[in-house]
């Protein structure tokens, strides 16, 4: 099947909506990250299996769809149930047969399965009613939780390839680079670079041959946006990638995946090959000069390739080191011709852009920054999970709204954004928007999207340790701030966590930190010092409580706590199982004792004690 | 026992024969073996007209690659952002514990590899653990053992 | 050419060059232990970071590498600012840390009043300071004999797979470029040795001087098409040769 | 026409003039550095034979330089080697059939003629018009490969 007229793609889009239609009911089972982690895979053999089994008037196994990350990840694995808009939350292989006698079957709703909200307690029988969802815009994510993954069908038949159709056929690159341009649209992979903008220059330089790369090496840790798109909804990163190739002229382009993402590389794999079957990559798409190809590169481990730089090298087959910025990768790229290289998020956004306008995109979100960013909202917060909000709403609204709190109702500490580059936000920002501007004026970044909360058993020294510690072995270790500034940061974060600082150790690191910044050579150590300074910024106490009384206040830094058991003990031997130092004794229904000789403060037993009876001292 | 390469030119066939394919053929080596043989390096080196040094360069450089023979279950864990703060250390510690080996270590009898990694993208069920393909969500440290044995 | 500012004094300097070309030109001394005209720039030590400006900036200013910041029109370059005087201050600080015992890292650390490291010594530093001149330079000669191999704290430069290099010809540019001398090589006259291999000289036929190692010959033969005759004497014999040719040629002159 | 350094064997006396000259006029950090012309005893009774660069049409100098430290001026033809792009391999040492890279131990350098820029200090002290700098090419002196 070759499309090659706009108008043959929306007959398919008719008769593939006709064929929609006729489902009386529709299964799905989402297969986003969370879900997959919680065994969605069984979950949906055990639909197969038992729908073909059982015979049912209308549903047949075209009923079952397996579609991208529905977003509501804590409660995985998820299954919703259409056209009524039924969520199941936590749903088990041994329950699928219970949900298709009654809810497929009889339209009878299981209560159980059904989403509780935490405040009221009540159970929702709606999908669009829970708070989770109400509170979200989505774009970038518009197709996931709807279509089946790398399912070309189902991707035209809700209005996919459209835009690419109208950009190739009615547009001319100037007009698509100006109204990308006049959308606003930044670069979602955190950098917030003029999407149109860096189109325009790559487009100017003349060269004979010109790149698209689209960076799918979402290496933050704690962000997983980017991976639910290109598994649950490749073909809109392809429609995205198709039309900045139109509008910069480049005859091919690459997807770089980091190898974490299997099934991303899976899914974009069929979604190519599906995608130049219908004559939309390859020769004369649509019919006029225009061709493209893409190729999938796969990452092989290294954070640093997330600068776009290291990425066209990494691509090239070499050594992911990063060069300079003084020559512009959108002039000079990969290969050495001019590149443009834009997030997973991004792409998606584009079609959407060139199908509704420039000016609908910019009536969504905040000033200077239009449109919405998805997150991943993670960490000790009730509802963890993928979504996406218009630019400009606040952390309050995105962790207590949609985020339902923190875990137990423990008092927030802070918010992590930005990955490695970002910082951890108190309390008293808790108000301000989240945007490109305003979270780096607060001493964080947007970054690609990851959104950690904290709650008061967290202790930002620890946090700041972690990513330096992080940083340090992810460094691609050739310029000096970076390899020896970042490690001797990390190894001082190293002695306040374990009470051994003084306090101008405090300003030393402060000090390390501002030359770190201005003599690293890439943004990986250019940023690297943030986590550590925006959490000296706003939690100084927790440091100086460290230095001077020696104590962790969130009892997490294991040279300064111990652990003991009180008397809520019921002798349940949890603990004892779960301490991998023998360091916990006591028989069975008998309150336990900890030898603190073989302690080693790991705190494996806190988590699994459920009668509070360990105290972190 | 002796290993067999024969397979390794048939690999680097499927791939274009230039620089930019050594991380691609790397990879599909490793994942053939498990590991890059050192022969295989060079086969790959001399295939490509790559320097042996760059081909070497390019497998240590990145953390997917292993020199080494690994275990036949690999265990990862995640120690992204999430999963650190809900306490993928101490799952860390628990794997570390019970195989007896560091990250990075496989045991003797090469049934297991321990590894850490930066993020499975799998966050909202932290901490994560992967056995190979699977993953495994909402860890906790009394499933280790159990988790060991079946993996 | 172009016009810039170095120090307040303005100045010429060529199109494409890039700063640090400039700057030294102007007998101003900074400090960049990872620049070797020899190869391309690489910007690792950032030793060489200088401050730049422009008016029409409107006061922003930039901390540039100089070794590969191309001159441009207008620039004003500060070399010696108090934050560019506290940078390399830190570097050499940490590289202290790293390579403590380096005579070359402690005079320099010395000159910007570091004679002590201010952080925790690494343990079992070298005096490598991962610069990458060796590599750089055994590319650029076409050998590719060394590497650096893993990332981050734990890089180094080694042969591939930690054995002696094949592609290695042991002309021994890696030791001489190598800004630390780190790099060791031993030559007694008859072998030399160096990333763990051993390599035969060639000796003139005349004076049994030692020159180059066979395989540098050989490569030099096969890749730069020079006479294999030429390796065969040294370059005093080569002299004492001309001189002979060219008595001859002014002795026929005189029979003449 | 271009001028080239013309060697008249039979007027040289072995002086050694012009090497104290090309020494002085080559000094390095202000000590004498290695002279790039040698007075040699040609073997024939009286004869000196001043040897030095022939600057060569194609330089097996150049040619086995291979970070390009080799280049030639193009006012004054001289092969010019840049000391601060050389790595020391001595390729060049090895290389030339007349022996006229040379290496100075002292200093740890590769140095060869450069006809000091266009006024070569040794025919400009030679006493005995031995050495002559002018435009005039030597019919049986052809480069060397």
């Amino acid at each position: 099947m070759q499309i090659s007229t706009p108008k043959q793609l929306k007959e398919l889009q008719q008769k593939f909506q006709d064929k929609d239609n006729k489902l009386v009911k529709k299964i799905i089972v989402c297969h986003g990250p969370g879900c997959l982690a919680s065994g969605a895979e069984k979950i949906f053999e055990e639909f197969q299996q038992v729908l073909s089994k059982k015979k049912i008037k209308g549903v047949t196994l075209e009923a079952l769809k397996k579609t991208g990350c529905h977003g509501l990840c804590e409660k995985a694995p998820l299954v919703a149930i259409e056209p009524a808009g039924i969520l199941y939350t936590r749903v088990k292989p041994r329950l699928v047969e219970d949900i298709i006698e009654k809810t497929v079957k009889n339209d009878e709703v299981i209560p159980e399965l059904l989403y509780q909200d935490p405040e009221t307690k009540k159970r929702v029988e709606k999908y669009r009613d829970i708070k989770f969802y109400s509170h979200q815009t989505r774009i970038a994510l518009r197709n996931l939780g709807h279509i089946n993954t790398a399912d070309i069908e189902d991707f035209i038949r809700v209005g996919g390839y459209q835009a690419m159709a109208k950009a190739i056929t009615k547009m001319t690159p100037e007009r698509i680079i100006d109204e990308v341009t006049k959308s606003g649209l930044r670069g979602r992979g955190g950098g917030g670079f003029s999407t149109g903008r860096k189109w325009a220059t790559c487009r100017k330089v003349k060269d004979d041959t010109h790149y698209v790369i689209c960076n799918g090496d979402e290496g933050d840790p704690g962000a997983f946006m980017d991976r639910a798109i290109m598994e649950g909804d490749p073909h809109s990163v392809l429609e995205g990638m198709i039309i900045a190739a139109f509008a910069v002229g480049a005859r091919s382009g690459y997807i770089y995946v980091r190898e974490e993402y299997p099934l991303a590389v899976v899914n974009l794999q069929i979604a190519i090959e599906q995608a130049r079957e219908y004559g939309l990559l390859g020769e004369s798409i649509f019919g006029t000069d225009f061709s493209f190809d893409i190729q999938i590169n796969r990452g092989a481990g290294a954070f640093v390739c997330g600068e776009s730089s290291a990425l066209m090298k990494s691509v090239a087959g070499e050594v992911g080191e990063p060069r300079a910025k003084y020559i512009r990768s959108v002039v000079k790229g990969l290969y050495d011709k001019p590149t443009v290289l834009n997030n997973v998020e991004t792409f998606a956004n584009v079609p959407v852009i060139i199908d509704r306008g420039a000016k609908w995109f910019t009536g969504i979100g905040a000033p200077k920054n239009s449109g919405t960013k998805a997150f991943s909202l993670v960490g000790k917060v009730r509802n963890t999970g993928l979504i996406e909000v218009p630019m400009g709403t606040s952390l309050r609204e995105i962790i207590y709204d949609i985020g339902g709190g923190l875990i137990d109702g423990r008092p927030f500490k802070a918010v992590q954004t930005g990955g490695p580059s970002g910082g951890c936000l108190p309390d008293s920002l808790l108000d301000s928007p989240v945007d490109f501007d305003s979270l780096t004026k607060a001493g964080s970044m947007m970054g690609s999207g990851g959104m950690i909360v904290m709650d008061d058993r967290t202790c930002m020294v620890d946090v700041a340790k972690y990513f330096l510690s992080f940083l340090v072995s992810e460094s691609c270790g050739k310029c000096n701030p970076c390899r020896e500034g970042l490690y001797q940061l990390y190894k001082l974060a190293v002695k306040v966590s374990e009470g051994r600082a003084e306090e101008d150790d405090l300003e030393k690191m402060e000090k390390l930190s501002d030359m770190i910044i201005i003599g690293s050579l890439c943004g990986l150590g250019k940023s690297g010092p943030n986590p550590f300074l925006s959490t000296v910024r706003y939690f100084r106490e927790e440091y100086l409580a460290h230095i001077k009384e020696k104590k962790c206040p969130a009892g997490v830094c294991r040279e300064l706590i111990r652990f003991e058991i009180n008397d809520k003990c019921d002798g349940c031997t949890a603990c004892i199982l779960a301490c991998a130092y023998n360091a916990i004794t006591g028989k069975k229904k008998e309150p336990h004792v900890i030898n603190q000789d073989l302690c080693t403060h790991c705190g494996a037993c806190v988590t699994v004690c459920t009668r509070n009876a360990i105290d972190v001292i | 026992m002796k290993l067999d390469i024969t397979k390794v030119p048939a690999i680097i066939d499927r791939h274009p024969r230039k620089a930019s394919s050594l991380i691609m053929i790397l990879q599909d080596i490793q994942k053939e073996y498990n590991y890059l043989p050192s022969e295989a390096l060079h086969k790959t080196a001399e295939a490509l007209d790559v320097p042996m040094s760059k081909v070497y360069s390019v497998a240590t450089f990145y953390n997917a690659f292993s020199l080494k023979p690994r275990g036949e279950k690999v265990i990862r864990v995640c120690v992204g952002t999430a999963c650190h703060i809900r306490g993928s250390r101490q799952i860390q510690e628990q794997f570390e514990h019970h195989l007896k080996i560091k990250p990075g270590e496989t045991t003797p009898d090469m049934k297991y590899s321990l590894e850490v990694v930066g993020c499975v993208g799998a966050c909202a069920m932290a901490p994560v653990v992967m056995i190979n393909d699977k993953y495994y969500g909402t860890v906790k440290a009394n499933r280790i053992k159990q988790l060991v044995g079946k993996g | 050419m172009v016009n810039i500012t170095i120090n307040g004094k303005l100045v010429q300097a060529y199109e494409d060059e890039m700063l640090l070309t400039a700057i030294r030109r102007e007998n101003i001394d900074i400090p960049a232990l990872c620049h070797h005209e020899a190869v391309e720039p690489y910007g690792a030590c950032r030793l060489c970071m200088v401050e730049i400006t422009k008016d029409e900036w409107d006061g922003w200013k930039n901390h540039v590498t100089s070794c590969l910041y191309p001159v441009e029109e207008g620039l004003i370059v500060n070399t010696h600012t108090p934050t560019v005087i506290e940078l390399r201050k830190t570097i050499l600080d940490l590289f202290l840390a790293g390579s403590p015992r380096s005579t070359v890292i402690r005079k320099l650390a010395a000159e910007y009043g570091v004679t002590k490291t201010s952080y925790e010594e690494v343990p079992d530093g070298t005096d490598c300071i991962l610069c990458g001149l060796c590599t750089r330079v055994c590319d650029k000669m076409g050998f590719s004999a060394i590497s650096a191999v893993n990332r981050g704290h734990g890089k180094e430069i080694a042969p591939p797979l930690n054995e002696p290099p094949p592609d290695c010809v042991g002309c021994l540019s890696c030791a001489y470029i190598c800004p630390t001398r780190y790099i060791k090589f031993t030559d007694d006259g008859k072998t030399r040795k160096i990333w763990g291999r051993k390599f035969k000289l060639l000796h003139c036929e005349k004076t049994g001087q030692p020159t180059i190692t066979e395989e540098f010959a050989r490569y030099l033969v096969k890749n730069r098409q020079i006479p294999e005759d030429y390796f065969k004497i040294n370059d005093l014999s080569h002299r004492k040769e001309l001189a002979l040719k060219m008595g001859e040629i002014t002795q026929w002159g005189r029979e003449e | 026409m271009r001028s080239r350094l013309i060697v008249n064997p039979n007027l040289c006396t072995g002086c050694r003039t012009c090497e104290l000259a090309c020494s002085f006029t080559h000094s390095v950090a202000g000590k004498p550095g290695l002279s790039r012309i040698y007075p040699l005893d040609g073997g024939f009774k009286d004869l000196f034979v001043p040897v030095v660069c022939l600057q060569c049409e194609d330089p097996a100098c150049a040619r086995s330089c291979l970070v390009d430290a080799i280049t030639r001026n193009p006012e004054t033809g001289a092969m010019e080697l840049d000391d601060k792009k050389c790595v020391r391999c001595q390729a060049c040492v090895s290389a030339c059939p007349f022996g006229c890279s040379l290496f100075d131990r002292v200093n740890n350098l590769v140095v060869k003629c450069d006809l000091c820029g266009g006024d070569p200090a040794c025919a400009h002290f030679c006493p005995t018009k031995a050495l002559e700098y002018k435009p005039i090419v030597p019919k049986a002196l052809k480069s060397a490969g």
